[in-house]
């Protein structure tokens, strides 16, 4: 049955962690779409949602880390996960060529997530046979 | 289960502004999936106002909300049915 | 001064009525006179069985339940509100006061403070 | 693959508007057939003489009004969110198509996303 | 200037929840003072509701937003304006 | 006149740069009161607001540098500029002495910006005469 046939997703995550629940449940999704035999194409973050890429998080330890739940899911099944350099360079996220360039004092992006144009999400959207937008709620 | 043609995924509590545009665009063949604050619509009540369209809501959000008990109108779900129905849909539209 | 902090927002969505709360202890801790208000959306902070595991988050239902012994003075749930999301005295925290007209509560603090 | 990109947030208090404009102009730069819908408070975007230098912001107008001349296929307004904000054809850019029923353009697209 | 009882600072867009709050929170004594999202209620019809509270908008958020010309129920306000309103009033809530 | 009588203003800032335009009104506020003669006792920035105090933010050149402009204002008044450390390490935003305490890789708050407790928020309401939020419209 084609409805149910395996599909390749592109995920897109506009809402920030610890201020929407956008990456929780995104997470949580692409775990499941993993195990049910699905591909990710790739992770998108844009807007507020590239705050999920920082290595400086630090949530209090009864807390879940969710960068580095991201980041080790991204590893663990080989999924690009690219941060959106228009998002990040406002939101003061930078990888080193960024940090040089700018001539900033530190970079903070958190491996294996990458810094890269909305290009990328135009090829996720060309690439993959879904498409799903994880916003911030309200 | 029935084929979807779009299935919109709304996360935004019943108060939100975009609540009522999503209920808005459903059409017959169309499927409502509740997630995050909007699994609250849950205990609206008379919040469900088409009963030609199948709404879902994630069961993990349903119970941390303190709403685990389902309506008859509404089928909870885990994220791998969540998954399913982004599968089976044509379209998958997020709010 | 008397404080109330305003939660309007729904629980776990967002972190702005979590924060709330830490305000609401903070100012407890230092003896300052504050009260807490559930409005809109918000009052779903107060119901119970509130079971958060799968979405990996810690309840907020025993931080709610002890304010009162952290020193906050009264907590409010606006009555329309909770009338809407089908909360009453059977399926809410213990120790909230209905109130009927909640906008009088914000005339009767000299400051009050939304949940972001 | 065809793309709707809606915008349903007012200008300039959040930035997500301008960011879904970005997405926008990104998709056709790579010719890919993309339209925009303003809706609900989105439609403010849409209305003349935005003068946002003592708020020091850019404006968005010259944007909008370029998108035709960057491959953007259709620019669509609610009709009946341009009601409820006051704006018509004397008061709006130029260019922009009004829809009756925004809803529909919804299941025209294959491929639908929200600004935020 | 009337003296303010409590001056209340409104930043989000007629459709947004805490709008219709904050309206219903309005007494004899205070004033509002529109910001941001908040002075496209100048477009809306019928928006101001008591002609009892004085209306401020901030003039730099409303000609950002196209909407520089006043009501005759709103007055235009800038940045000087506003703080001033705040020092007036004996209380002030931002909603 | 009672009414008019300057003011001694505590700010606190819950909206993020570039996702809201809370700290730019707060700015424009606070460049306002200080020309009046109002005092201000200090700025406290809390959830999202945090974000305005990193140091590696790096918008387009055509567009205002916030967490710059709150800076030079904070500097040039010497107003103390307070993040929530709560708020500050959940959501990446670190001072050296953080750095170190957490082990991460780098640390980003700009100066003169500093990092403490919700403490400096009730002095703050203790101390001023106003207390005025500028939060994340919508």
């Amino acid at each position: 049955m084609a409805a149910t046939s395996l599909q390749n997703y592109t995920l897109v995550i506009t809402g920030a962690p610890y201020s929407s629940q956008a990456p929780q449940t995104a997470l949580l999704f692409a775990r499941a779409a993993i195990a049910a035999g699905h591909t990710l194409d790739r992770v998108f973050l844009y807007g507020d949602g590239v705050h999920l890429a920082s290595s400086l998080s630090a949530p209090p330890s009864d807390e879940t880390h969710w960068a580095k739940e991201w980041a080790r899911f991204l590893k663990d099944n080989a999924v690009p996960g690219v941060a959106c350099i228009a998002s990040a360079l406002r939101r003061g996220l930078v990888n080193e060529s960024e940090k040089k360039r700018y001539e900033l004092p530190a970079s903070n992006l958190l491996e294996p997530f990458i810094i890269a144009g909305l290009g990328e999400w135009v090829e996720g959207t060309m690439a993959s046979s879904r498409v799903i937008y994880f916003h911030a709620g309200g | 289960m029935m084929p979807i043609n779009t299935l919109h995924i709304l996360n935004k509590a019943p108060d939100h502004p975009r609540t009522a545009q999503c209920k808005h665009a459903l059409r017959p063949g169309d499927a409502l999936l509740l997630t995050e604050n909007a699994v609250l619509a849950l205990s609206v009540a008379g919040g469900h106002d088409d009963p030609a369209i199948p709404v879902y809501a994630l069961e993990p959000d349903a119970v941390a909300r303190g709403l685990g008990r389902s309506g008859t109108e509404t089928t909870l779900v885990d994220f791998s049915a969540m998954v399913n129905l982004t599968a089976q849909a044509q379209n998958v539209i997020s709010w | 001064m008397s404080t109330l902090i305003v939660i309007d927002q729904s629980p776990y969505g967002t972190w702005e009525g979590r924060e709330a709360l830490d305000m609401t202890f903070s100012l407890a801790a230092f003896d300052q006179s504050v009260s807490l208000l559930f409005t809109g959306a918000g009052v779903n902070w107060l119901r119970k069985a509130q079971t958060t595991s799968k979405i990996e988050q810690k309840s907020v239902e025993k931080n709610i339940s002890a304010a009162p012994i952290f020193g906050v003075k009264a907590i409010y749930a606006d009555a329309k509100a909770c009338v809407q999301y089908g909360l009453g005295l059977d399926n809410m925290l213990a120790g909230v006061a209905m109130a009927e007209n909640s906008a009088e509560l914000l005339h009767e603090h000299t400051h009050t403070a939304f949940a972001g």
